[in-house]
Parts: C-alpha cells; sequence; structure tokens
C-alpha cells in the first residue's frame, strides 16, 4: 500500500504545485521540494528497514519481495494494479528520490516561466518513474511508462533550449514507437497465456512461467527489447539522446539520464531475462556486440564534441554500453555491476549535467571554444567539474570504478574478446574526460566572463552528489548487499532454464 | 604499533581533504602546516612502524591489516586492506620519508604561487594514493593507488593551469599511462578468471602449482602486467609522457617523476615475480626494454638544453637499469637502486628546481653558469647527486647500486654479456650528460644573477638528501668490498635470491674496475667538452641527427602520424554522428512526402474540382474494366 | 413526337456549350435558361408534366433571377470579361475537356452496351409523386426542408457586411494596406 | 416509337460532361456556378428518364429533392461570391487559394 501512497503523493504534489502558481512563482517551488523529500524520506525509512530483510540468505527462491500490493483494477481484462519492491527497486526509488530532490533544487532560478507546470511536469516524470520500479502487471507497467514520457516530452518542448521542438519530437518518437513495439510484445504474451492456460492475466509471476516456442519468444524478446535498448539509447538506436539531453532543462537532463535510462537496463532485467530466459541466451551475442559498439561509438562521438552537453550526452551512450555488456554477461558480477553502474552513472553524468546547466546559465553558451581558463573565476564549480569527470573516466575510489570493473570482470568469463575491446573504452573515456578539463577550466582564458562561483543551493546539491559518488566508490557493499538476493535469483533462473539446473550449479560455482 | 599502520596511509589523505575543502580560507601557513605536517607525522609513524617490523619479527613475516571489506560479489571479494612485507616497507619509507621532506623544500618553493592550498591538497593526495599502492594487499586496491597516483601526476603536471601547453603536457601523461594501466586490468581480469581471488599473496602462492612455466597463459598475464608497468615507469615505448611531465613544479618532479611514481613499475614487477619466473620469456623482455630504454633516454639526456629535460631523461635512463635489474632476477639489487636513485635524483631536482627558481624561471642550462660561488648550498649537494648519479666509485651510493646492476647483468643466470656491454655503455653516457649538465650549469661565466638565496626550508632537504646519497651505499657493499648485505637480507624476506652463474671475486673485481673507469671516462670527456667553455646561450641550428635524439628519438613524431592524428581525424569527420544522419535521412523523407502532398493543397478551387473529375475518370475505369 | 425530343435534346446541348464558353455573363445566363427551358420540354415529352413545371417555375425562373441579381449586383463590367478572354486559351481547357471527354466516352460505353429499353409515355401524376413524397420519403422531405433553411440562414449570415467585433480575443487585426 | 431510354441518359451524359468541362476551365466564380447548375440539372434529366423507364414517381421524388438542394447550393453559393467579391475585388476562383497547404 505505501507504494501507492507514494504515487499517489507525488501526482498530488503535482497538481497541488499547478494550483498553486496562481498566486505566486515560489509556491510551487516549496511544495515541490517538501513533496519530493518526503517522497525521498519515505524512501529511505523503507530502505532502512527493509535492507536488512534484504541480506542475503543463500535461498533466492523464497521471499522475493520485501513489499508487495494488489489491487483489482479492470477485471475484465486481467488487469490489476501490483505493486511490488524488491532490492533493487527499492534501490531506484531511492535515486529516484534523490535526483527528484536535486531536480527540484536545480531548477529552483533556471525556470522562471510556468513554473506551476514545470513543477507538475517534473513530479509526473518522477511519478511515472516511480511507477516503472515498481509495477509487476505488465498493463501498469506499460502505463506507467507512457506516463513517465508525456511530461518528458512538454519538459523539452517547452523549457528547453533552443532547439527544443525539434528535440523533443525526436525523443518522443524514438521512444514512443519502440514502447508500442514492446505493448504489442506484452499483448503477444497475454493471449499466448491466456490460449494455453486459459487465464487471461497481465500478472507478471503468472506470466513469468508462459511455456513459448522459441521463434515466439525470440520475437516477444525482441518487442520488449527494442524499447528497452531504444532507452538505453544503444548504438544505433541513440541518436535521440544528445539531442533531448542537450536541449532539456538541467532537471530534464538530470532525469532523463539519472533515470530514465535506467528504466531501459532496468526492464531489461526485470523482464526480459526472466520472461524469456533462453531467448535471452540467444539473443546475448548480439546485445554484448552492441554494448561494445555503444561504448566505443559514444566515446568517440563525446570526444569530437564541441557542445559540452552534448559531450556529456554521449558520455552517457557510452556509459549505457557498459550496463548491456553487463546484463548479458549472465552472472553475478556483471549483473550486480550493471547496477552499480546504474547508480553511479546516475550521479555522476547528474553532475556533469548540473555543472553544465550552471555554466550555461552563467555564460549563456555550451561551446567548449568559447569557454577556458573558467578555475581561476570558478574554482569551486571547476572542482566539482574535476571530481565528475574523473568518475566519468572511471578513476577507482568513485562508484563508476567499482561499476565498470565489476562489469568488465563478469563479462570477461563470458566474453573475451569483447571485453578486451570493452576495456579499450577506458582509454577513450580518458581522452573526452580529460578534454572538459583542459578545454574548460584549464588553460588561456579566452573570454572574460564575469561569473560568480557555486552558490550555496549549488553547492548542497553539487556536494550531496560528491559525497554519493565518493561513498559508492568506497562502500560499495551497502548497495550490492541489497541487491544480493535480487540478482541471484535471476542470473540463477537464467542459467538453469538454459542449462538444466546441473550445468548452472557449475558455472555459480565457476564464478565463485 | 603495526596496528596503526593505516594511519600512515590515513593521515596524507585526511590533509589532502582538510586543504581541499578548507584551502581557500586557510591562511598559507596554516596550509603548510597540514599538508607539511600530515606527511611529516606519516614519516614518523612509519619510523616507528619500521622499528616495530624489524624488531618484532627479524624473520620478517608480513604484517597484515584489514581495514573493511570493499566489495563483495559472488566471490569477487576484494577488501580494503594492507599488506606489509619488506618490498612494501622499503617503498613506504622511500615515500614518506622523501615525501616530507619535499613537502618541506615545497613550502619555501610555491611560497607565493597562487593555488598554495591546493599544491598541498594534491601532493598529500598523491602521499596517500602512492602509500595505498605498495601497501595493497589485493590488486584491486593496488590498481586504485595506481590510478591515484596517475590522476595526481596528471593534476600536478597540470597545476599552472593557465599555460594550455601544461594541461597538454598533463593530458598527454594520463593517456599514455592508461594505455599501461588498461592493459594491466585485462591481465587482473584473468588473473581473477584463473585464482578466482584477486590478493596477491594468495595468487602468488597459487601460480606456481597452477600454471606451468613457460605457458602461454602465464607469459600473457606477464606481458599484460608488464604494459602497465612500462607505462607507469615511462619505458620504451611509453617512454614519451615523462620529459613533457617537466612542466610540473620541480618538486613535484623530483618526488612524482623521480623518486616514487615512475617506479612504480619496479614496484609491481618486484611484486609479481612469481609470475615473471614463470614467464621467462617475459622476464627477458624486461631486461631488454631496460637496455634499450637506459641508451635511448641516456642519449636523448645528451641533447637537451633545458635542465629538468636532462634529468627526466636521466630518470628514465635509471628505471632501466632498474629494469635490467628485474630482468635478470637481481630483484634486490633493483630495489636497492630505487632506493638510491630516489635520494641522489629528487636531490637533483630539488637542487635544479632551486637554481630555476633564483634565476626567474629560466630552464636553459646554457643561459646559467658560474653559480658554485653564488649558491654554496646548492652547488655542493648537487655536486653529491651528480656523483652519485655518474656512479662515481668507492665514495657514492650510486656507484654501489649501479655497479651491483651491471654486476648482475653478467653474472646472473638470466645476465648476458650484451646487457653488461649495453650497462657500461650507459654509464658512460649518464657520467656524461650528468657532468655536461654540472660544468653548464655551476661554472663558466655567470650569463645570469640569481634573485635571491634559497632559505633553510629549502637547502635543509638538500642536505639531508645528500647525506643519504652519499652515505646510502653503505648498507650494501659487494662480496668483494667489505660485503655487507644489510639490504639485500632485508629484502630477501620477500623476494628470492639472486641466483649466479659467475663467480669468483677476480671476475667481479675486474668488472668493478671497469665500471669506474667508464664512468671516470665520461667525467672526463664532459670536462674536456664543456667545462669553462663560451656556448652561445641561444638555441643551436641542429642537424637531422641532433634533432632525432633531442626530440626523444622521435617517438612522438610517429606516434602522432600513426596513432593521434588518425584518431582526431576519425572523430571529426564523423561528428555528427553518421547513424543521425540515418534517421534524420528517414525524417526527411517523411518530410519530402508531406511536401509532395502538401503542394496539392493549393487552395485552389478548379484544382480540386479536376481532382474530383479525375477520380470519378479513374474510379469509372476501374469498375469497368475490373 | 420524337422529333420534339431530339429538337429540344440539340437546343439544350447547343445552348448549354454556348454558356460554358460564353464570356458575357449575362448572355451565358441567358443560354443557360434556354438550356433549361429545353430540358423541360423534354420533361414534359417524358410524362413528368409536373417536374416541367417546377423546371420553368424554380429553375428557369426563380434560381437564375438570383443569379442575374448577383451579376447586377456585382457589375464587373468589361475588365472582367477582358481577363477572361485571356483566360480561354487552349493550356486552359485542354485537360479539364480531355477528362470530361474521357468521362463522356465511358458513360457512352456503358449505355451502348445493353439493349435499348424504350421509355413510357405513361403520364404521372402530380398526386402520385406528392402521394410517394410524403409517404416513403417522409424523411428525406425533412431533411431537404433543414438544409434550405440552413441554406436560408447561411445566406443571410454570408450576405451581410462584416461587422467590427467587440470581444478582446477576437480583436480583428487592421486591415493591410 | 418511342424513344429508348439510352437516349436520354446520352443527353443526360451530355449535358453534365458539358458542365464539368465548364466547372474545370472557368475562373470566375459565376460561371462555375452556372456550371454546376447545369451538371446538377443533368443528373435530374438522368432519373426522370429513369423514372420514365420503369414508369415510376421515384425519378420525379428524386428531381425534386435536386431541386431544393440546388436552391440551398445556390443561395449559399451566391453569398459566397458577394463576399469573395467584397474581400478580394474579383471573382476568379484562383485568388482565393488562402486554404493552400
Amino acid at each position: 500500500m505505501i507504494l501507492a501512497w507514494i504515487i499517489l503523493l507525488l501526482m498530488g504534489t503535482g497538481f497541488l504545485a499547478w494550483l498553486t502558481s496562481r498566486w505566486s512563482d515560489i509556491l510551487p517551488r516549496i511544495i515541490s521540494l517538501a513533496g519530493t523529500l518526503l517522497f525521498l524520506g519515505v524512501v529511505l525509512y523503507l530502505w532502512f528497514t527493509h535492507s536488512a530483510s534484504a541480506v542475503p540468505s543463500g535461498n533466492a527462491a523464497a521471499g522475493a519481495w520485501i513489499i508487495h500490493y494488489t489491487h483489482s483494477w479492470i477485471p475484465a481484462f486481467g488487469i490489476h494494479i501490483i505493486l511490488a519492491a524488491d532490492g533493487l527497486s527499492l534501490l531506484m526509488l531511492l535515486l529516484t528520490a534523490f535526483l527528484g530532490v536535486l531536480s527540484v533544487l536545480v531548477s529552483w532560478k533556471e525556470i522562471k516561466t510556468r513554473v506551476g507546470f514545470f513543477h507538475f511536469n517534473l513530479l509526473f516524470i518522477l511519478a511515472g518513474i516511480t511507477g516503472v520500479f515498481v509495477s509487476l502487471d505488465l498493463f501498469l507497467f506499460y502505463f506507467s511508462w507512457e506516463v513517465m514520457l508525456i511530461p518528458m516530452y512538454f519538459l523539452i518542448s517547452i523549457w528547453g533550449y533552443e532547439n527544443r521542438t525539434y528535440a523533443a519530437g525526436k525523443f518522443f518518437l524514438f521512444t514512443q514507437a519502440s514502447g508500442l513495439l514492446m505493448f504489442l510484445s506484452i499483448l503477444g504474451l497475454y493471449f499466448v497465456h491466456g490460449r494455453s492456460t486459459g487465464v487471461y492475466t497481465f500478472d507478471y509471476e503468472a506470466l513469468k512461467g508462459t511455456v513459448l516456442s522459441q521463434p515466439t519468444a525470440f520475437l516477444l524478446m525482441l518487442g520488449f527489447a527494442a524499447a528497452f535498448l531504444v532507452k538505453l539509447s544503444t548504438v544505433p538506436f541513440h541518436s535521440w539522446l544528445p539531442d533531448a539531453h542537450t536541449q532539456a532543462p538541467t532537471a530534464g537532463s538530470v532525469l532523463l539520464a539519472g533515470l530514465l535510462l535506467k528504466t531501459g537496463a532496468y526492464g531489461i532485467i526485470r523482464f526480459v531475462l526472466p520472461l524469456f530466459p533462453q531467448a535471452s541466451q540467444q539473443f546475448a551475442p548480439a546485445a554484448m556486440i552492441l554494448g561494445v559498439i555503444s561504448i566505443l561509438y559514444g566515446a568517440k562521438l563525446a570526444y569530437a564534441q564541441t557542445d559540452l552537453k552534448r559531450l556529456v550526452a554521449y558520455i552517457s551512450v557510452s556509459h549505457m554500453g557498459f550496463i548491456l555488456l553487463g546484463i548479458y554477461a549472465f552472472n553475478q558480477i556483471a549483473m550486480q555491476g550493471v547496477i552499480m553502474q546504474m547508480v553511479a552513472h546516475a550521479i555522476s553524468t547528474g553532475g556533469l549535467f548540473i555543472i553544465v546547466g550552471a555554466l550555461h546559465a552563467r555564460i549563456q553558451t555550451r561551446e567548449i571554444g568559447q569557454m577556458g581558463g573558467l578555475w581561476t573565476q570558478v574554482p569551486k564549480m571547476g572542482a566539482m567539474g574535476l571530481l565528475f569527470v574523473l568518475a566519468s573516466l572511471g578513476l577507482p575510489g568513485l562508484g563508476n570504478f567499482i561499476a565498470e570493473i565489476l562489469i568488465l570482470t563478469g563479462s570477461f568469463m563470458a566474453s573475451k574478446i569483447l571485453t578486451i575491446i570493452a576495456a579499450v573504452g577506458f582509454i577513450a573515456a580518458t581522452l573526452y574526460s580529460l578534454r572538459i578539463m583542459q578545454k574548460v577550466f584549464y588553460g588561456t582564458v579566452l573570454k572574460k566572463w564575469e561569473i560568480t562561483d557555486f552558490g550555496f543551493r549549488e553547492m548542497i546539491v553539487m556536494g550531496s552528489l560528491a559525497i554519493v559518488i565518493i561513498w559508492l566508490g568506497l562502500f560499495p557493499n551497502s548497495i550490492l548487499n541489497a541487491t544480493q538476493q535480487m540478482v541471484q535469483g535471476i542470473v540463477q533462473q537464467v542459467n538453469i532454464t538454459v542449462n538444466g539446473p546441473q550445468n548452472a550449479n557449475t558455472l555459480q560455482n565457476a564464478s565463485r | 604499533m603495526s596496528e596503526l599502520l593505516w594511519l600512515i596511509v590515513a593521515l596524507p589523505f585526511a590533509g589532502s581533504l582538510v586543504l581541499a575543502l578548507a584551502g581557500k580560507s586557510l591562511p598559507r601557513l596554516a596550509a603548510a602546516m597540514i599538508g607539511v605536517g600530515s606527511v611529516t607525522l606519516s614519516a614518523i609513524l612509519m619510523l616507528f612502524v619500521c622499528l616495530d617490523f624489524l624488531h618484532a619479527n627479524p624473520a620478517g613475516t608480513p604484517v597484515h591489516q584489514m581495514l573493511w571489506q570493499w566489495i563483495n560479489v559472488s566471490g569477487f571479494s576484494p577488501a580494503i586492506a594492507f599488506h606489509l612485507d619488506s618490498v612494501s616497507l622499503t617503498f613506504v619509507f622511500v615515500i614518506t620519508f622523501i615525501g616530507a621532506l619535499i613537502h618541506l623544500y615545497s613550502a619555501a618553493f610555491m611560497w607565493k604561487e597562487d593555488g598554495f592550498a591546493r599544491f598541498f591538497s594534491y601532493m598529500n593526495l598523491f602521499i596517500g594514493f602512492m602509500l595505498l599502492l605498495v601497501l595493497a594487499d589485493n590488486f584491486l586496491l593496488l590498481y586504485m593507488g595506481w590510478e591515484g597516483v596517475g590522476l595526481c601526476s596528471y593534476l600536478l603536471i597540470g597545476f599552472w593551469y593557465k599555460d594550455p601547453g601544461n594541461g597538454y603536457a598533463a593530458r598527454k601523461a594520463f593517456t599514455v599511462t592508461r594505455v599501461g594501466d588498461t592493459a594491466m586490468v585485462i591481465g587482473l581480469f584473468i588473473l581473477f578468471t584463473n585464482y578466482h581471488t584477486l590478493n596477491i599473496q594468495d595468487i602468488l602462492q597459487a601460480a606456481p602449482h597452477t600454471w606451468a612455466p613457460g605457458s602461454t597463459i602465464a607469459i600473457i598475464t606477464a606481458y599484460l602486467l608488464l604494459g602497465g608497468a612500462i607505462g607507469k615507469s615511462a619505458q620504451v615505448p611509453l617512454q614519451t609522457w615523462l620529459p613533457d611531465a617537466m612542466a610540473a613544479p620541480s618538486p613535484v618532479s623530483a618526488l612524482i617523476h623521480a623518486a616514487t611514481m615512475v617506479t612504480a613499475g619496479v614496484y609491481l614487477i618486484a611484486r609479481t615475480h612469481v609470475l615473471f619466473e614463470l614467464a621467462p620469456i617475459v622476464q627477458t623482455t624486461v631486461a631488454i626494454i631496460g637496455a634499450v630504454t637506459l641508451i635511448v633516454a641516456g642519449m636523448s639526456a645528451l641533447y637537451q638544453h633545458d635542465i629538468k629535460k636532462v634529468l627526466a631523461y636521466s630518470t628514465i635512463s635509471q628505471i632501466g637499469y632498474m629494469f635490467v635489474a628485474l630482468g635478470v632476477g637481481a630483484w634486490s639489487a633493483a630495489l636497492f637502486h630505487f632506493m638510491i636513485h630516489a635520494f641522489f635524483k629528487s636531490l637533483l631536482f630539488l637542487g635544479a628546481g632551486s637554481v630555476i627558481a633564483v634565476l626567474n624561471n629560466e630552464h636553459n642550462m646554457f643561459k646559467m653558469g658560474g653559480l658554485w660561488k653564488k649558491m654554496p648550498v646548492v652547488f655542493w649537494t648537487f655536486l653529491i647527486g651528480a656523483c652519485a648519479l655518474s656512479a662515481l666509485p668507492l665514495i657514492t651510493a650510486g656507484f654501489y647500486s649501479k655497479d651491483e646492476i651491471i654486476w648482475q647483468a653478467y653474472a646472473s643466470d638470466k645476465g648476458s654479456i650484451v646487457l653488461w656491454l649495453t650497462g657500461l655503455a650507459g654509464a658512460f653516457i649518464t657520467a656524461l650528460y650528468t657532468f655536461r649538465m654540472v660544468f653548464l650549469t655551476f661554472f663558466g661565466n655567470a650569463k645570469a644573477e640569481p634573485t635571491y638565496r634559497p632559505g633553510v626550508a629549502m637547502t635543509l632537504p638538500l642536505v639531508v638528501l645528500a647525506f643519504l646519497s652519499f652515505a646510502g651505499g653503505f648498507i650494501q657493499l659487494p662480496d668483494n668490498m667489505g660485503h655487507v648485505t644489510l639490504f639485500s637480507q632485508f629484502i630477501q624476506h620477500t623476494l628470492p635470491t639472486t641466483v649466479t652463474t659467475a663467480s669468483g671475486h677476480a671476475a667481479e673485481w675486474i668488472a668493478q674496475v671497469i665500471a669506474a673507469i667508464v664512468s671516470i671516462a665520461g667525467l672526463a670527456l664532459a670536462y674536456r667538452i664543456y667545462y669553462n667553455k663560451p656556448f652561445p646561450a641561444a638555441e643551436p641550428v641542429r642537424n637531422p641527427i641532433q634533432r632525432f635524439f633531442f626530440q626523444g628519438w622521435d617517438f612522438d613524431l610517429v606516434y602522432d602520424k600513426v596513432i593521434v592524428q588518425p584518431i582526431v581525424f576519425f572523430s571529426r569527420i564523423d561528428k555528427n554522428d553518421i547513424i543521425d544522419q540515418f534517421y534524420t535521412g528517414l525524417a526527411s523523407i517523411a518530410g519530402l512526402f508531406n511536401k509532395g502532398l502538401a503542394a496539392t493543397q493549393n487552395g485552389k478551387l478548379r484544382w480540386y474540382a479536376m481532382a474530383l473529375g479525375i477520380g470519378a475518370v479513374i474510379t469509372l475505369t476501374i469498375l469497368l474494366y475490373a | 413526337m420524337n422529333i420534339l425530343f431530339y429538337i429540344a435534346a440539340l437546343i439544350a446541348i447547343m445552348a448549354t456549350i454556348r454558356m460554358v464558353t460564353g464570356i458575357n455573363a449575362v448572355h451565358s445566363l441567358l443560354y443557360l435558361i434556354v438550356s433549361l427551358l429545353s430540358v423541360s420540354v423534354i420533361f414534359f415529352l417524358l410524362g413528368a408534366p409536373f417536374i416541367a413545371a417546377l423546371e420553368v417555375i424554380i429553375y428557369a425562373g426563380a434560381i437564375m433571377v438570383l443569379f442575374v441579381f448577383v451579376i447586377m449586383m456585382l457589375n464587373t463590367g468589361s475588365s472582367g470579361v477582358k481577363k477572361e478572354h485571356e483566360l480561354l486559351k487552349p493550356s486552359t481547357w485542354i485537360g479539364p475537356g480531355i477528362t470530361s471527354a474521357i468521362l463522356f466516352g465511358e458513360m457512352l460505353y456503358v449505355l451502348m452496351h445493353p439493349a435499348a429499353h424504350p421509355m413510357t409515355r405513361t403520364e404521372i401524376q402530380p398526386a402520385a409523386v406528392g402521394a410517394l413524397l410524403f409517404s416513403k420519403y417522409i424523411l428525406i422531405v425533412e431533411l431537404a426542408a433543414f438544409l434550405l433553411a440552413a441554406g436560408v440562414i447561411g445566406a443571410y449570415h454570408l450576405g451581410q457586411k462584416e461587422k467590427v467585433s467587440h470581444h478582446r480575443y477576437l480583436k480583428n487585426e487592421e486591415p493591410a494596406t | 416509337m418511342t424513344i429508348p431510354m439510352e437516349y436520354g441518359l446520352l443527353l443526360a451524359a451530355i449535358l453534365f460532361c458539358i458542365g464539368l468541362a465548364g466547372v474545370l476551365v472557368r475562373r470566375d466564380v459565376i460561371f462555375m456556378l452556372m456550371s454546376v447548375e447545369v451538371m446538377l440539372n443533368a443528373a435530374g434529366l438522368a432519373f426522370i428518364v429513369g423514372g420514365a423507364a420503369r414508369g415510376s414517381a421515384d425519378g420525379q421524388v428524386m428531381f425534386i429533392f435536386i431541386l431544393a438542394m440546388a436552391a440551398a447550393e445556390v443561395s449559399v453559393g451566391l453569398a459566397l461570391i458577394i463576399q469573395l467579391y467584397q474581400k478580394f475585388k474579383t471573382l476568379d476562383a484562383d485568388s482565393a487559394s488562402q486554404l493552400n497547404g
């Protein structure tokens, strides 16, 4: 029930923020901040009360869900409201709440027009994302999937930068088209399951056991994968991302990079692998190759960009490649790395986007060529920029390193060649990351900008991000423990279905 | 006392954090106190731990300290844990001790600079990471230190960030070493897949039972680790970053690019010696790389004008000696030379830094001269350092350390006459360029006036290091001269003894005499050419061969043409992402359809009527003939 | 009697052609009236005297009078005539001409194929028409009434001069000069 | 001896096509409207011919509806012509092409 309340809380706050904007511009901000803080508080409470019960017990099958809530919605079609959370969902909720608070804070001064409607959209995106992370009914999942799209479309097209309409349209077309493919697959699964068992339902747990012929399974899997790969901005479906990220307002970029991309990874882990274990195994080589291509191609494009925000956007493409590579390695090490990467990338890229947004607000340009030597004037911003640039190039001691090393170690067991190629991404990451430092903060002062350093509000935002990224680098276990059980369950399931219990055990032992 | 091991590492980190957070608001003195103080405390603690280690267990049993479990995923469970044995203790000693001295020196050297606190924050961070590197009990933590020191090197090379050239040098250093690091990471993957652990000691114990000597996988792994080592230690072919790294302030060059970080490769190979012994061909490669490097870098050093560049190439060359030693299995000789080299090379860098500072940032040796009277302390200490570097016989520590390497290059079971000759040639070149530097800088006509005299904070470290460069050698004397083996015995708790084939004091005597003669010959030649000779201060016109050596054998040129330019070109041409063009192509096709159809909506009534008429005709035709 | 049909048909065709190709609007209108009248003759011949009468009264009478009013009201004068003359070049009418010809050819094809059906001469009384109209087709009559009412209202609305609107959102822009 | 139905329909077809050609060729809206009248009339003729061939009154009923429609159409059409003329000062149908896409 608490999960439903969370979603309702976000939606209600959104409406309230919209309504109050008639009287003042500051009210919607305060209301949104209060709402997201409350959200964060609730999720933190859940995290600390339940992460104890998520301690690895060795028995993955039992008690997978920490919280579970069912309510009938449209019984005629077997549609229910099923909300549930396990370690992964809780982690993602925590991330959502954290970034939600931050995105309200970074918009505090940036958004000046239609403040109420902005916060309405922001909170609805958060509600949609929350829905995606906790829905266990495929129809409800698809519904939430759409709920997060449309406000994001408005966010980009109303408060974005110069080329916003184009970017918003592109974003919408890509995600919507792929989302429809997923919906077709959901319906396909629904009918196949209904025909064979006589029970027409969208319930995830029920559909998990559906017996599918191999070609059918592969086709349905592709439908799901299409939506998630586009969301994950895998090359060659990545081209919406740089435009959308570049044109969105800072809060939009943070949410896009931090959460919307992650829904793709979440979807693959939560739905594609358990629903279609065999088809996923067939798809794995292709997916891993796509992942490696994304890593290198994204890095190459990032290196070539002159628009700072676009550069950061391509960094996301590169980092998402690691996620794809890790998911399809099908072992716990890589999968844990993927989860780590989801969190760490959200923090590091979010930090970079906030810095770029802050720069843009001060000097009205995102062209790298216009910057240079800014460290003298904005040392705090420079130091923060340095930290997040280092995180994005995978410096040990920061969160991204843990993620990447786990992913690559795991994927090395699955495919040596691909992992070695992917490791070249480390070098590429160095090139594009240090280019940011060199062109923006180091070097000669090209133009005498009269700018101020980070203020109190911005330092709170950046400071909290910095603490989190360092925490993730030094104490990753606090997160890895919480998701351990869930990951173990999924990896075992995939391997058992494909190799039979005997082989799965040996695989498990091999990875130990 | 050894339970305080973590504090040695934590103190510099804490200092760095405090300076990074509060540096701006602290007065200079406070920042210096924190920066220097944290490392000095570390050094003092280290002395206690060291005494404890020597007293409590004469057998040299390693000390292990576990702080917390870092990662724990399905068998992948590196911890934040320290492992202290004689090898790491040597390194910790050099890092903290020389580190503290250099910090003290920097406090005076950097006093007038902007970003004083930032400088110390980076320096402390470096010490912390370097200690992490040498104390790590598993490869992942080692890698963390490894990358961390690379980062600090990057930050400090680019410390004067306003000059874009410094930034580029910093980037180059980081990127080139990252190439090696990536090879090393892949090596770690192989190790983990085979041993299911990253704990260094566990792997070293298991390796001989798991891998047959000379097996392919052992060779590949050793090569990958070697890749990391040559990147960090600036060996051929990844040596090109180090000369450019001289853009850093001089104390940084002394600490990072001479004494500590660049020898991390030596540490790595010594630490994983078991793996290298399992792959003899790789160990031979190590020796060959060292030999090639020491000649390549030595030749380049001969042609430099920038005093720091001479020292940089000299550093590359001296690490080449260490690699030769590692390659022939003379483990303790390599580490001994590392320690002595750290003393005299940081001394030389600090001395050079003083000279550069008092001459208003003048790097060109040909514009110096006659400084020996004006800066006596700097001169005498620099001279001692130079003698040690040239390995002048009997009195300098450099002689004992380098001579051992040259001797082992011949006498070890893996040694050969070629390596020995290369070592001798290197020794000759070393003496030549070293005294070229000394004569050009301190003798001859004064071409520039010192603006001030270095204070005590700057000269005290020089004196201490000069003493060590002189006296440090006596803890390890050759068999035929006193046979003092304090150091090698200490190291042999951890590393195997060197297997020598050639024996007998007679051969060793002859070899030592030859080595001594070679060094002195180099000195004499330098005296002939450079002592008190007038040289034009301007850059001379170089002939192609001189330019070739001056530019470090044109490695940079080749890399630029073969690697850098293609990458940049490839990035530029596809800046707008060909895949995106595909989608925009789709969109513009749809747009074309739109345009075509929109053209029919021209608002003309007759046009619509015509369309209706034609439609009627077509419909009728279909109805009639279908 | 048949000859009457052919004569009327010929006149109708000729008059219509003259109407379409005419340049002066009033002349064309008169040709149109001639055409309508000759068609009404054919109606009469085909045993539909009531319709023939309606054709004369409503078509040739009322509707054409409307045209006359409008033409007189607008009074385009000779400039319009001249312009229209230029436009009657072959290039303008060749396309429509071909289209119409093809259409005609196809209709001809359809008409010539089946066997000939003779037409009756039995006169159908207006009463029969009325009875049918108000029984079977009563719904359509109502609809036609709606249509006429709509026509009246529409014509009234469109015919009036533009008024200045006072609603703030619908404020007209200043007329372009 | 009676006239075959086809002759009557043929006349209707001829008139219809001439009217169509008129609509397509002429630019003057008044002429276009008149041509439309011709076409409507031709359609009505076809109904009458058909009704005469079958001997039923339905054809005539249909003509009455066509008549009603023609009346409504003309009234609205002429009103539009007046508006058009007031706006554009011309009766050229091509000049009123603001609805182009």
